[in-house]
């Protein structure tokens, strides 16, 4: 019994584990990796994407998959960024106003995600891959494919002005982690989440309102890629249609090698954070110990096959997709 | 900014129904705007139909590319929407997919101006529309073994901007800026694309003068901003004080490395970038970008689609213009902080007129291979 | 009930209504030899999402068969002088191999196929670049056309493209129709429990599915590195999304076991009459992304039969 | 109090229920019987609210009552325990047995975790059971499960003013003997609380439960038995509409078996925390029944025959050869055929028609280097469906669509017509109504008339000792005791039970 309990507890730690190991690692073919303020630069370069993480994490808990992050932060953040700027273009100034925007916005669109997703019965894969063509399609049509910028300096105060080293984004999303944790761990929204992955079915034959949980989901999924556009136009300055580019693929990364499992019920906020840091010190380590760039990306890939391979329970699964 | 949110008004206006249709329902959206909107009038086009081949319109590079060539177009008498945009998404198969479906719609009679996206799919493009009996020009992308002149008057001009020596030139700045002396690391675009690998060249060329900077790291970046600022703070971790110059292969990746140097409250670090867009102009005059080498994509953007057009309506004839008229390299201005204010006035405030019949007038010279 | 029977038949149905549509737009449309070269212009996607297939009809996804492709025509350009002919077997034996690959990393090491895909894409791209050393590369022109040049050329008004297709499509379809294997992964998509009670070697199919995916992707890479007459470690990119999305829109859902490749031929002309669509009807460029993406999801819609999936996710 | 007065259901093509009459009165325990598809899963559906009947009248004291969804229905104190495992194995035991209802532990959209606990406390010692509300699901057995069940629905008690009725469907079949009896007397106890409807294939179990009892055919109530008023062959009659004598078990049909031959031989088989030392051997012609309760290891030795399991000490030989490698492909070739309880997950793959099923495990008998003989397969599939009488309209039928007794044929029909003399069958009339189980009693005899040899995990005692020619007790994972079962010197229930516990 006590042998399996720490069989247990291997797999629940192993990817804080891959973590350290990964640290240790990078630290050792070159000390500078281990410096405070290279901390920071991981925090600030994870910060967004954590973001986009979490809100995914909510949509994988429940056995389904949101695509359309790419296009929901791009559009969030330049329709942001526009909304900033015509409210005056300083947080003083009412500019303030344009974040519960954004959030709307972000809500709305996971909302359109959702109800396509459930009301037209199209798997969440399609329904949302289609979605990110849209939202990003809307910011091109909203630039016309400029890019907006954000001067304000005490917006930017995000990343400029730090406490103990890290800039006050970081705080920021470390506030927003313990938020979705909380969400999880304590409101019956997030218990749903759980128990729509646990068994769909079941759950609705218990008089759970599925489809309901679901499309709350994607909304509360929305609001969270509206704060990670948000945190990317405070971490770069500007917006544009492409600002969202790139996150699809390495969010969901992100979440698997954290330990969240593809096919629902499994894992959490928690997993996401650490595989989020994972995946960006894997990224940022690379460069530091002087990888030659053509090799970052097989790498990464084996890397991360290394930390889900080391965090699945392989007793529990008896196949994967 | 609010001329975009204008535009958009504009724009929306214009296509409000189009526009609602297209949110309300998908499949008759496509429908829309064909049945409502003008038909074709390309009587003062000679009869032929005029189309822009490119990446995206998601970044201002291309916006101008485009504007060139709308200009072109209202040069003729026509309003922007009788050119054709094929946009391709970074994808060589669409983007030979559209040309060649756009040279069916008109039955070959298309005058095209491309950039074919990578360098291969050139000359499955020129060939596609030398088959189908329609012109065209291409800008950036081709092989070197590919010429207009093999292929006959269907494939009229190939036009590009030497990275090479602006690039050079910047570098020369930055290098003299740090002093002659100091680590420099460079951000390039993606990997084998022509202009990522010429800019790359350019900075080493510079080097070979300057025995006292070292070049610290050049890694790809992909042309994009975000990553940018990631590999910055990266480069910061491993090479540290040592960077004493950046070296950037475009602007959106300068927008990044400025962003990433900002948040360590490090100021002044001397930076190049590539593009002059009319953002990076602005951070070149507030000095926290060293220069920009604007290569005149609206320019580019029109005398590539004019070439393809007077060809096609038999204005000239390639075949008779020497090479260097066939594959030239077009302007490239360094943009300083010292004639940014002046450059700004000419080129980005006012949209300069350009008479499309001059057709070379602002070449740099036919293009030399190595 | 009527709308029950017709549900299998919706994919080419929506296709027939599309092209009807624009070509009641522009009647030029229509005509057979623009209709050929559309669909020959098309035949490289869908060489890929024929692969896609079969990963998605046992219910995985492989993201990795653009990288590969990539990294194929990068191959295909290098050894064409030394192998001649012999590199197309280089090209798809690589490509049924490292398929193999992401097949073990799912089967054996339980990581899912969206995850190890990804990662032996990212393993592709690595050795494009270093084998190309970051150039694009083209390949001599009169060899190709010496060895490969059939692949490109034109039979009357037949692009020969699409002779490779219906080649492909067919061996395709007689695998999935006819043969152990198709009947296994049907097996393994629609119940991989009963399947492996059943006795079948369920690891030894999923692998092989991969595995075709890959040396299909292979082949998608190495028809587009002889039309382009070159490669690069980045020239196919664009091929994933409308790959996958062709499968989709013909009808093979994510959840496995329904579809197959007849209906990934009619979602890759789909695909394309979309795109041509763009252009007959003039949409706006700010606008075409915006508008692929709604009809997108109006087509799904109507070309998903849902009636056999019990729970959407 | 609970009433159903000429309820009819029509679906397409089938009327399933015919102005059915039903009533429950307050601390009743009603019995409901039937064959599969005489309508007894449609009538529960209506009562809970699943599905909206098309004539006819519900009544909850005397006031008519029309249900959306099972939610409206649980409002109005009507509960059911669902015959599938219902709980969320990833969940807690508390959050389980309130999903749906957190409501009132929620202040300000915060899970009030502790009172929760303290509630599901509460409900938990209803059905006596004593374990930490904050368990998860998956580590529970399943008759601790199957009382979780019941404590959720109890909840109903507190949030509903007006009496409760409770439908159990199928509560005992994932139940060993001694747990199915504390769950019976946990439902009487809670007579005070609740009426009970009781759907169950097990007539002797329904004879002992229930007040009254309700007999279903053919979409109709056929007659109401008050307890003791009709014995189960009497029943069984009414439901058949046939008699159901004491050869139910074909035991006439049972001849010795050939003791010359092994077919299958295991000799001190482990799997640690499975089973341990197994040593036992199948001839052809031979019904070797596993008895035990859930978790003795009786599929355990299933799979380790089938290769889906490597034991790590002993060893397995069939016919003569020592395994090596266990694997379900080596065993297939071998001749094992297997029958898994979970029929619709792992029996039959649903989407794939009837030949495409039948022909699964014997794909290499069909092809000439991997292409397949469709017209052979279906030549088969044919003359198995004329066979065993399967009800599908073709060889083309899905089997995801055919009843559950036409499934297990299909099943049967797979390792029979591929030749396998080895049949390990779990629970094969599991779910099946008493036609079909015939059929499958029948087709157990004609196979040893055949030479195969037959290792059997019962879904009953009875039916264990009925059809057995060899009997192995089982408990914790070791063989307690070996039973020879000749025709007329049967061990009793009593042996077994004794056995066993």
């Amino acid at each position: 019994m006590t042998r399996f309990l720490t069989r247990e507890a291997a797999i629940r730690w192993a990817p804080l584990l891959v973590l350290i190991a990964l640290v240790i690692l990078f630290t050792a073919i070159n000390p500078d990796f281990f410096a405070q303020r290279n901390f920071a630069r991981i925090a600030i370069a994870a910060a967004p994407a954590l973001m986009v993480a979490i809100g995914v994490t909510f949509i994988i808990v429940m056995g389904s998959i949101d695509l359309s992050m790419e296009g929901a932060v791009s559009l969030t953040a330049v329709l942001f960024c526009f909304a900033f700027l015509w409210l005056g273009g300083t947080l003083a100034a009412g500019g303030w106003l344009a974040i519960p925007l954004a959030l709307i916005v972000g809500g709305l669109i996971g909302l359109i995600n959702g109800l396509v997703h459930v009301k037209l019965r199209i798997p969440s894969f399609m329904a949302s891959l289609a979605m990110g063509f849209v939202g990003t399609g809307a910011a091109v049509l909203i630039t016309g494919g400029d890019i907006v910028r954000i001067e304000d300096d005490t917006f930017r105060a995000l990343l400029t002005w730090r406490i103990a080293g890290f800039p006050l984004m970081v705080y920021v999303v470390v506030i927003l982690a313990f938020l979705a944790w909380f969400i999880q761990n304590h409101t019956t929204l997030g218990r749903n989440f759980y128990a729509v992955g646990g068994g769909e079915e079941l759950a609705h034959a218990s008089g759970l309102n599925v489809r309901r949980v679901r499309i709350t989901g994607f909304v509360l999924a929305g609001v969270f890629y509206a704060i990670a556009g948000m945190l990317q136009v405070a971490k770069l300055g500007q917006a544009e249609s492409v600002t969202g580019a790139n996150f699809m693929f390495i969010s969901i990364t992100s979440v698997v090698v954290g330990g969240v499992a593809l096919w629902g019920g499994i894992g959490g906020v928690w997993n996401t954070v650490v595989g989020v840091l994972i995946v960006n010190v894997i990224n940022n380590g690379m460069v530091v110990i002087g990888l030659p760039d053509y090799v970052q990306d097989g790498m990464l890939g084996l890397l991360v096959i290394l930390a889900v391979v080391l965090s699945t329970d392989r007793r529990n699964i008896s196949f994967v997709k | 900014m609010s001329t975009f949110i204008k535009d958009f008004v504009e724009r929306e206006k214009i296509n409000r129904r189009n526009f609602l249709f297209a949110s309300a329902a998908g499949l008759t959206a496509t429908a829309v705007p064909g049945i409502l909107g003008r038909g074709a009038a390309f009587a003062d086009a000679g009869g032929w139909s005029l189309a822009w081949s490119y990446r995206d319109r998601a970044s201002a590079y291309w916006n101008a590319i485009v504007s060139g060539g709308e200009a072109y177009v209202e040069s003729l008498g026509l309003t922007k929407e009788d050119m054709t945009n094929l946009i391709n998404e970074g994808s060589s198969e669409k983007s030979l997919a559209d040309i060649k479906a756009f040279l069916a719609k008109n039955a070959g009679k298309g005058a095209i101006a491309s950039d074919p996206n990578d360098s291969p799919n050139a000359r499955p493009v020129v060939e596609a529309v030398r088959d189908a009996g329609g012109y065209v020009s291409t800008i950036w992308n081709k092989t070197d073994d590919l010429h207009p002149w093999d292929i006959g008057d269907n494939y009229v001009a190939h036009l590009s901007w030497s990275g090479e020596k602006p690039s050079e030139d910047a570098a020369r700045l930055l290098f003299e800026k740090m002093g002659g002396e100091g680590g420099v690391v460079h951000l390039g675009g993606i990997p084998a694309n022509i202009p990522a690998v010429e800019r790359l060249n350019g900075l080493k060329n510079a080097l070979k003068d300057f025995p006292n900077i070292e070049l610290l790291d050049e890694q790809s970046a992909d042309w994009d901003t975000n990553k940018a600022a990631e590999l910055m703070s990266s480069y910061l971790t491993r090479y540290g004080d040592k960077i004493k110059g950046v070296h950037c292969a475009n602007d959106n990746m300068a927008y990044g490395v400025i962003e990433a140097l900002k948040a360590e409250g490090i100021t002044g670090m001397p930076i190049t970038a590539f593009d002059g867009n009319p953002e990076a102009v602005d951070l070149v005059m507030k000095g926290e970008l060293l220069a920009t080498v604007f290569t005149n994509p609206h320019w580019g953007g029109g005398i590539a689609l004019a070439l393809a057009h007077q060809a096609a309506i038999g204005a000239f004839k390639p075949s008779e213009e020497p090479n260097e008229h066939r594959e030239f390299y077009g302007p490239s201005i360094l943009v300083t902080q010292a004639d940014a204010e002046e450059f700004k006035k000419t080129y980005l405030d006012a949209t300069p007129t350009y008479d499309w019949t001059d057709r070379w007038g602002l070449s740099a010279g036919g293009i030399v291979y190595k | 009930m009527d709308i029950q029977r017709l549900k299998p038949h919706f994919p080419w149905i929506t296709l027939l209504v599309l092209v009807i549509f624009v070509g009641l737009n522009d009647p030029n449309f229509l005509k057979p030899a623009n209709l050929l070269s559309l669909a020959g212009d098309i035949v490289p996607l869908f060489i890929m999402a024929l692969g896609l297939t079969f990963a998605i009809y046992i219910g995985g996804i492989d993201l990795s068969a653009q990288s590969m492709a990539n990294m194929i025509t990068v191959v295909a350009s290098v050894y064409l002088a030394s192998l001649g002919i012999w590199v197309a077997l280089l090209c798809v034996a690589i490509g049924f191999a490292l398929g193999m690959l992401s097949g073990f990393i799912t089967t054996r090491l339980f990581v899912p196929s969206f995850i190890s895909t990804l990662a032996v894409g990212g393993l592709c791209f690595s050795m494009a670049q270093w084998l190309s050393g970051n150039r694009a590369l083209n390949m001599d022109a009169a060899e190709r056309d010496a060895l490969f040049g059939w692949m490109i050329g034109r039979t009357g008004i037949i692009p020969n493209e699409l002779f490779l297709a219906v080649a492909l499509l067919a061996i395709c379809l007689f695998i999935e129709r006819r043969t152990t294997l198709g009947r296994a992964l049907k097996a393994v998509g629609a119940g991989e429990l009963a399947a492996a009670a059943s006795g079948v070697n369920v690891a030894r199919f999923k692998m092989l599915a991969f595995a075709i995916s890959g040396a299909l992707a292979a082949v998608a890479g190495l028809l587009f590195a002889v039309k382009l007459s070159g490669g690069a470690p980045t020239i196919a990119n664009g091929f994933l999304l409308p790959a996958i999305v062709a499968v989709l829109v013909g009808g093979t859902p994510l959840t496995g076991g329904v579809g197959g490749v007849l209906n990934t031929a009619i979602g890759t002309l789909i695909v394309a009459v979309i795109r041509a669509s763009m252009l007959y009807f003039g949409v706006e460029a700010t606008q075409q992304q915006m508008v692929f993406g709604l009809v997108l999801i109006a087509a799904i819609a109507l070309t998903m039969d849902r009636s056999k999936l019990r729970t959407v996710k | 109090m609970y009433e159903l007065k000429a309820v009819d259901k029509k679906f397409p093509g089938v009327h399933a229920l015919k102005a059915v009459d039903f009533q429950v009165k307050r601390g009743e325990i009603v019995g409901l019987v039937g064959e599969n598809g005489a309508g007894k899963s449609t009538l529960m559906k209506v009562i809970y609210g699943a599905y909206q009947p098309d004539g006819g009248t519900i009544t909850i004291d005397g006031k008519t009552v029309r249900f959306q969804n099972p939610r409206q229905a649980m409002e109005k104190g009507i509960g059911m325990v669902f015959q599938e495992q219902s709980l969320i194995s990833n969940l807690t035991v508390m959050e389980n047995i309130f999903l749906g209802y957190e409501a009132q532990f929620v202040r300000l959209g915060v899970i009030n975790w502790k009172a929760m606990a303290e509630a599901a406390r509460k409900q938990l010692a209803k059905v006596k059971l004593d374990i930490d509300p904050a368990t998860v699901t998956a580590s529970l057995s399943f008759a601790q499960r199957q009382l979780v069940e019941l404590a959720k629905v109890l909840t109903l008690e507190e949030r509903v003013d007006g009496d409760l009725v409770i439908l159990l469907d199928e509560p005992t079949s994932v139940l060993a003997e001694d747990e199915v009896k504390m769950l019976f007397r946990i439902v009487r106890d809670l007579t005070a609380r609740a009426s009970f409807i009781f759907v169950s294939h097990r007539m002797d179990e329904v004879m002992e439960l229930s007040d009254r009892i309700y007999v279903m055919k053919d979409g109709a109530v056929v007659d109401v038995v008050n307890r003791g008023g009709a014995t189960v062959e009497q029943i069984q009659h009414k439901m058949v509409g046939r008699n159901v004598d004491r050869e139910y078990y074909r035991e006439q049909r049972q001849k010795p078996y050939d003791d010359s031959r092994q077919l299958v031989k295991l000799e001190d088989v482990g799997l640690p925390g499975r089973i341990s030392d197994i040593s036992l051997t199948l001839h052809p012609g031979e019904v070797l029944c596993l008895v035990g309760t859930e978790g003795s290891g009786r599929e355990a030795i299933l799979r380790t025959i089938y290769g889906m399991r490597t034991p790590v000490t002993g060893h397995v030989t069939m016919k003569g050869a020592r395994i090596e490698r266990f694997t379900p492909q080596a065993a297939v070739a071998k001749g094992v055929g297997y029958v898994p309880r979970e029929r619709k997950v792992e029996g039959i793959v649903a989407g794939m028609n009837v030949y495409e099923n039948m022909t699964l495990s014997q794909m290499g008998h069909f092809s000439n280097a991997g292409v397949l003989r469709v017209g052979e397969e279906r030549k088969l599939a044919r003359d198995w469906i004329g066979k065993l009488s399967i009800k599908a309209h073709s060889e083309y039928a899905d089997c995801g669509n055919l009843s559950g007794g036409n499934q297990q044929k299909v099943v049967l029909a797979k390792w029979r017509s591929g030749g396998s003399d080895i049949m390990l069958l779990d629970h094969p009339t599991r779910g099946l109504d008493i036609g079909a189980k015939e059929d499958v009693y029948e087709m157990i005899r004609d196979m040893c008339d055949d030479g195969v040899g037959v290792i059997l995990v019962a879904d009953t005692l009875e039916e264990a000792i009925g059809l057995s020619h060899t009997i192995i007790v089982l408990k914790d994972g070791r063989i307690q005791k070996r039973f020879d079962c000749e025709p007329g010197k049967k061990p009793s229930l009593y042996d077994l039970l004794h056995a066993m516990i």
